[in-house]
């Protein structure tokens, strides 16, 4: 605050490398961080939604008809909770979504290697091999996962931005991220990889699709419009409707940017990285993130310490059984639009209305994805949240109504219709194996219907 | 705080040298002067740990008053002192011997929340008597600003930050409150 | 806190009658209320969606389709936006839903002569004729429009509750009303009246449907179960689609409640009673009823006084406008759900499939109207809100999808069925003369579907 202190903190220096990207070379300047850190690989407890316990989303008590709504793409065959920042470089080698096709920016949001590699490689990054050319350079450099470097300068500690399509993606919203506050700080070095992305169409680069803003409609516009005009029409052929499909992906800062606590100015860090004592009596900024319902006393209380932290925690647990409940209607009425339109397709319907019938469900499901790749389980943004759910059941209804009446123009038996959708997914959740599961999705009544792979 | 000193007496021969130490400055409240000093956001501010308190405190509407103004019962001067004892002796003790126990987020315990809020209604009374204005359990329900809420994020953090400040601040200075 | 203080309170009295009703015999006493309840018939300003100025919710910036969706109910007829607690007496009586066959329960929440009538002929109140009996016993009583004797005994000006529909309904669910806080009374006694209400089958009494709480499911359930076993069925039956329907009325108090600010302990007098500095010096609680966001800088800036202002007001704006978005959405559904079942009726597709789409519309429609009934634009719970419409989607939807596969095995042409519906909200619409509107809701391809009057 007195300008002599600001003098002297223009002049301070850690002596570290500009290029230092190993977190360990950190941890002798600032032990309390590093150790902090390092709790990260010890947290291993589930919440009610969340928390940090590597198991499958397809989980009973979770997700269990994921298999069928991603069908055909590779998160029906392994999706996993996410935890700590210190597994990412372990959970990315490990996941069956990596494959001999990955590319390199899939490491974009793991490895500290990644700013450097885009330095040297300039656009060729994004597409090369993952497993070829990208992993084995970021290991010979000595990288770490998501580290110090990746969100602090290693000269000045000063928070910075390291991945160039957040700048862009901001940029496309007319918004200059070099003008930013430290309290925008707080959320945008968060908003580097939690957030949605796809694929250019062009050279592979992570893109944000944010030119209309972070609001769902407002992604779903820009996927509809500049992305189909740029080439990129989806993720995935969904391998029960045909439908092409754009996969949403952890939303976390476009959630709660338009949340409550985000208009008001509360950042990412104000509650993932609460301020705590340590030490004895010093304090920093918590360097273990996790879900905030274990230190609430830290991440809430400094700004609801008028009421009791019981009530509010019961309060977060109402927004979001809520907003799970809403997520798995929605999902539900998602699927068996995918059944109605597999059976259009069978039934010789004409091309035109199952495209109109696609059109829906490719909306639909964007509508419930992007709710449940968010990972605050609706706290993030209570009515906008529910809001996606509202609009996403409207489109699956929208695509079974069409479907219902050229059905029934085939002469086919609606009810039959129904009991055999009620038997894939018995099918499904009775698979114990959950790599498998995705199997019983189709079956002789429900044909699949990617094409076949180029 | 009953538990507190229960674990205090529990700790070790440190204790006695801490109570004397104490003692001490209550006793020497008997001079005038140090009285008034033992009241004023000098005094409250020259523990660290106080310092987002003093400076929210600082540029509020009620900056003119002193700490115990709020904090400390003004019914008698008796209970004034017990009640100062016994929350200094909480102050104390966690500065010096149980600063690991110190709570990462300070939280104004029930009986001092009484007292800050008897305060309120003192202070105010002229303008209180027509209207019962007292709806809610405390003041705070609805003036939850005053004197300090303004400060989790102060007018700094819209603006740029400061080159160096975080390497700086490593050691945590930042925000003690 | 002092409890010398109490005592003196205990003792003080007003040396009013403890039956005094009149507004006017409280003036002297208590000059600047009352001065602040007068300038209810002040405030004639509009906000966005709600103010003061009495004009009809038929008007095209409001819910001009309502005359669809009431069809065969007053509130086809004549529905205003509310005003002042001091037009009340004025507004029921000109109000086109009042005929000669309505019944004491009309007046309950207008006129302060209700708790002595209650009184004095005990359960016959309720049933008895509006026009013939009440009214006119009101009126020789000296009665005031919704009065400090309604809130306060005139004897002590202690808060009190004058309409004992609220206690049983609180008691229904547990609540012993004798027990209430300070903090409970500032919600208590406008939950008298801002709340929804049925008249009983038996004795025509205003009953309050929360023995299974307060969200709109709660009462669903009770509307499904205990209000049907005790005779209670239907406020009407739908003309469009010969559905019987449950009317939602203001549940302000119900959807506070389960709100963001309901669940913290704030009350409808903390916004809607401000306290506010008159006279020069003075300070009293508002008794000037209004929009809060006419006096932000009193409603809500004491507690949310380390944000801009404008930024909240903006904040209400967001929520408000994505919550009647959602409210339009769900009630265009529901007007098809009608028409569809219409056409079933007139297309002799089997009872049991019409009344299983009916049951949806019914359902549909309770959860779209709940949220429309409430006063706050969707602020007073805006997740609630959402979730209330997305159900009312989902709903809606599932009576058109079994419409649809009924009425095209009996051949219906659905594109032309669509086009009709069009036709109607078109005719709707263009109806300048709002009492009108309703007629053009049936035709020769829709007809009326309402039984003949008994
Ligand atoms: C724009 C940043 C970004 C990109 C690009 C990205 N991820 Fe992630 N990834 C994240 C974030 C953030 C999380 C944790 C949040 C979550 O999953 O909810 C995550 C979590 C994961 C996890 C652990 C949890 C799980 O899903 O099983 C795996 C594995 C993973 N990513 C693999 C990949 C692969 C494979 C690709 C490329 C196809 C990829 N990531 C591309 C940001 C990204
Ligand atoms: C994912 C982003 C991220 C990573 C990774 C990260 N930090 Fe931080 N760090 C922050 C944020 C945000 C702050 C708070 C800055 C502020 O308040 O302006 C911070 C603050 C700090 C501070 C300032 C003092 C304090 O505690 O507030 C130091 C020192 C620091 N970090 C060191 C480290 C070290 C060492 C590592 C690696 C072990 C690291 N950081 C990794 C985001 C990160
Ligand atoms: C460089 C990319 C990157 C940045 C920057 C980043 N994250 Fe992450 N974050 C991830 C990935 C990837 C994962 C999942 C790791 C895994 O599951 O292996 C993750 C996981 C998490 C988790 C889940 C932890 C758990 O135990 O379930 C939280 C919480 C989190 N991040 C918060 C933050 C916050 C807050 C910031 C900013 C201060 C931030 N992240 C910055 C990539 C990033
Ligand atoms: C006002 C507090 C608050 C803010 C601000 C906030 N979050 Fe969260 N976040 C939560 C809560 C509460 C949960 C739910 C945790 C649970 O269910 O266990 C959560 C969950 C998460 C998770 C999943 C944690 C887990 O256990 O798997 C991630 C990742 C995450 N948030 C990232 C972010 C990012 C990135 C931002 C900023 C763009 C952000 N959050 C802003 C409170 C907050
Ligand atoms: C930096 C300050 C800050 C932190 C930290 C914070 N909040 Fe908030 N919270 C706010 C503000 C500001 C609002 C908006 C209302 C207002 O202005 O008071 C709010 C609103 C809320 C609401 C009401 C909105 C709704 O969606 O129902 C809940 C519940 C809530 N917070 C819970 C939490 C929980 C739980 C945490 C910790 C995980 C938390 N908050 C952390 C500042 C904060
Ligand atoms: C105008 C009255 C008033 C004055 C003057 C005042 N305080 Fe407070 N103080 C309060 C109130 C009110 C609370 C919060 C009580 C609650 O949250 O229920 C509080 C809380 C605190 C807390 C607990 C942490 C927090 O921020 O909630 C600390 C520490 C504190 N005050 C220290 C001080 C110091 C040091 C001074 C003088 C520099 C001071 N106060 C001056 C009224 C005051
Ligand atoms: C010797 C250092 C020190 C001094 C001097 C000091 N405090 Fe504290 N204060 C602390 C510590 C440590 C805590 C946290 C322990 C706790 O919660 O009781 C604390 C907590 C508090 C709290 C929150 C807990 C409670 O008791 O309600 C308030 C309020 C407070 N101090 C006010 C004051 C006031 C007013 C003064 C000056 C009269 C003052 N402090 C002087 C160290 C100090
Ligand atoms: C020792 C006397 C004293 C105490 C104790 C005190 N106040 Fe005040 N208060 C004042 C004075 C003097 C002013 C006028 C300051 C001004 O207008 O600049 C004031 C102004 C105010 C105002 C109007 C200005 C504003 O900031 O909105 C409010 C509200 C208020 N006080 C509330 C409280 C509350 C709540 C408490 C208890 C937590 C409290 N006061 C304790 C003396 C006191
Ligand atoms: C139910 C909410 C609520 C509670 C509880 C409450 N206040 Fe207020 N207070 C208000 C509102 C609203 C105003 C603003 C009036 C205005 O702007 O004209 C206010 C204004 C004030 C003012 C401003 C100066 C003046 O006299 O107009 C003071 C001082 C004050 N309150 C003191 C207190 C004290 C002391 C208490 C505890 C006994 C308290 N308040 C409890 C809502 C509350
Ligand atoms: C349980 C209390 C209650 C009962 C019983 C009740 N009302 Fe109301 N009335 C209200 C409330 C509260 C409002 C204002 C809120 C609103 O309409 O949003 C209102 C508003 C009105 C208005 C003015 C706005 C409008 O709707 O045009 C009229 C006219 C009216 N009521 C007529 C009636 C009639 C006729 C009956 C009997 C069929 C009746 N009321 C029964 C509570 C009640
Ligand atoms: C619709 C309910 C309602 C009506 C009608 C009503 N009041 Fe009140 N009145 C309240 C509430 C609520 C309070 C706040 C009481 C509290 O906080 O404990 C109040 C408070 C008061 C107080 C206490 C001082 C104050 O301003 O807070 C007086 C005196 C008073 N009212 C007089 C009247 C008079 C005179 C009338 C008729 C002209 C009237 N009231 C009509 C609800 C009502
Ligand atoms: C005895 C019944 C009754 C009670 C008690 C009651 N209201 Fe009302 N309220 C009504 C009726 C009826 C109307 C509509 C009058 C009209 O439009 O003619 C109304 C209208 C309103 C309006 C709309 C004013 C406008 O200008 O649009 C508000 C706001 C309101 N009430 C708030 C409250 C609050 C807050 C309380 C409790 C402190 C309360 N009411 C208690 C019956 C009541
Ligand atoms: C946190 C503040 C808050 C609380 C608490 C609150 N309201 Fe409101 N109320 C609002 C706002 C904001 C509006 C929207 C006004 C608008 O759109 O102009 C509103 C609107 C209304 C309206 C319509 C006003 C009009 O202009 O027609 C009525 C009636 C109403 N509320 C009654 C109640 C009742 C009864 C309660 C308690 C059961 C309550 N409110 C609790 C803030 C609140
Ligand atoms: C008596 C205190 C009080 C009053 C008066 C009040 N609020 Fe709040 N408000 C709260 C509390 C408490 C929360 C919940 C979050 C928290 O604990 O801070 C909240 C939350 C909110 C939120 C976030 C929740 C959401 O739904 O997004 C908004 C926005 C808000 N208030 C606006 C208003 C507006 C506008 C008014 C005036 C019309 C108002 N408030 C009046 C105390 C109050
Ligand atoms: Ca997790
Ligand atoms: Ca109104």
């Amino acid at each position: 605050s007195s300008s002599d202190a600001t003098t002297a903190a223009e002049d301070a220096k850690t002596g570290l490398s500009k290029d230092e990207i190993s977190n360990e070379a950190f941890k002798d300047l600032f032990p309390l961080q590093y150790d902090s850190y390092q709790k990260n690989a010890e947290d291993t407890k589930d919440t009610k939604y969340s928390g940090s316990v590597k198991r499958s989303k397809f989980d009973p008590d979770k997700e269990p008809y994921l298999p069928v709504l991603f069908n055909g793409y590779g998160f029906a065959t392994d999706y996993n909770e996410d935890r700590g920042h210190i597994y990412a470089n372990e959970d990315i080698r490990t996941t069956a979504r990596i494959t001999d096709k990955s590319i390199g920016s899939c490491l974009t949001c793991k490895s500290t290697a990644v700013p450097h590699m885009i330095e040297e490689m300039g656009d060729d990054y994004w597409g090369s091999s993952f497993n070829d050319v990208i992993w084995p350079k970021a290991e010979s450099m000595g990288h770490s996962p998501i580290g110090c470097s990746d969100c602090h300068d290693p000269e000045t500690m000063d928070l910075r931005i390291t991945r160039p399509s957040f700048t862009k993606g901001m940029e496309a919203q007319g918004i200059d991220t070099s003008k930013a506050t430290k309290n925008d700080m707080r959320n945008y070095v968060c908003a580097q990889c939690h957030v949605e992305y796809h694929f250019a169409a062009e050279n592979s680069e992570v893109t944000f699709p944010w030119e209309n803003g972070f609001k769902p409609e407002d992604m779903y516009q820009y996927y509809e419009t500049t992305a189909k005009e740029n080439g990129f029409k989806q993720d995935f052929i969904h391998n029960v409707s045909g439908t092409p499909i754009v996969k949403a992906q952890h939303p976390d800062f476009e959630t709660h940017i338009e949340g409550p606590h985000g208009q008001a100015g509360v950042t990412c860090a104000d509650c993932h990285m609460p301020y705590e004592r340590v030490d004895g009596k010093k304090k920093i900024s918590s360097h273990w993130w996790q879900s905030p319902l274990k230190t609430m006393d830290q991440s809430c209380a400094t700004c609801h310490s008028d009421r009791e932290l019981e009530d509010l925690e019961k309060r977060v647990a109402e927004i979001q059984d809520t907003h799970m409940e809403g997520l798995h209607k929605a999902e539900d009425i998602s699927i068996s639009s995918h059944y109605y339109v597999n059976k259009m397709i069978t039934s010789g319907v004409s091309e035109e209305k199952i495209k109109e019938a696609q059109e829906h469900i490719r909306k639909g499901q964007w509508f419930w994805d992007i709710v449940a790749a968010e990972s605050g389980a609706g706290f993030h943004n209570p009515q906008g949240g529910m809001k996606a759910l509202r609009v996403s059941s409207d489109e699956s209804n929208k695509a079974i109504q069409i479907a219902t009446e050229e059905l029934v123009k085939k002469g086919v038996n609606i009810e039959e219709l129904k009991e055999e959708i009620e038997k894939v997914k018995k099918a499904v959740s009775e698979e114990k194996d959950n790599a498998k599961k995705k199997v019983h999705a189709t079956n002789s009544y429900f044909p699949a219907q990617q094409p076949p792979p180029k | 705080m009953r538990k507190m000193l229960k674990k205090l007496l529990a700790i070790d021969k440190r204790l006695l040298i801490f109570i004397g130490l104490f003692a001490g400055i209550v006793l020497s409240v008997v001079t005038v002067k140090t009285f008034a000093y033992t009241d004023s956001p000098e005094f409250c501010q020259s523990c660290h740990i106080m310092t987002s308190a003093h400076d929210t405190f600082a540029d509020s509407t009620h900056a003119t008053l002193a700490c115990s103004d709020c904090h400390l019962p003004h019914d008698t001067l008796a209970n004034k002192l017990v009640f100062k004892a016994k929350s200094g002796l909480g102050h104390v003790y966690y500065n010096t011997l149980g600063a690991e126990k110190i709570p990462n987020v300070l939280i104004a315990t029930e009986g001092s929340t009484d007292a800050i809020n008897q305060n309120c209604i003192d202070c105010h009374e002229s303008t209180l008597d027509n209207v019962s204005h007292d709806a809610k359990d405390s003041c705070s329900s609805c003036h939850q600003a005053i004197p300090h809420g303004n400060g989790f994020k102060t007018e700094d953090y819209f603006k740029p930050p400061k080159s160096g400040e975080l390497l700086e601040n490593k050691g945590g200075t930042m925000n003690n409150g």
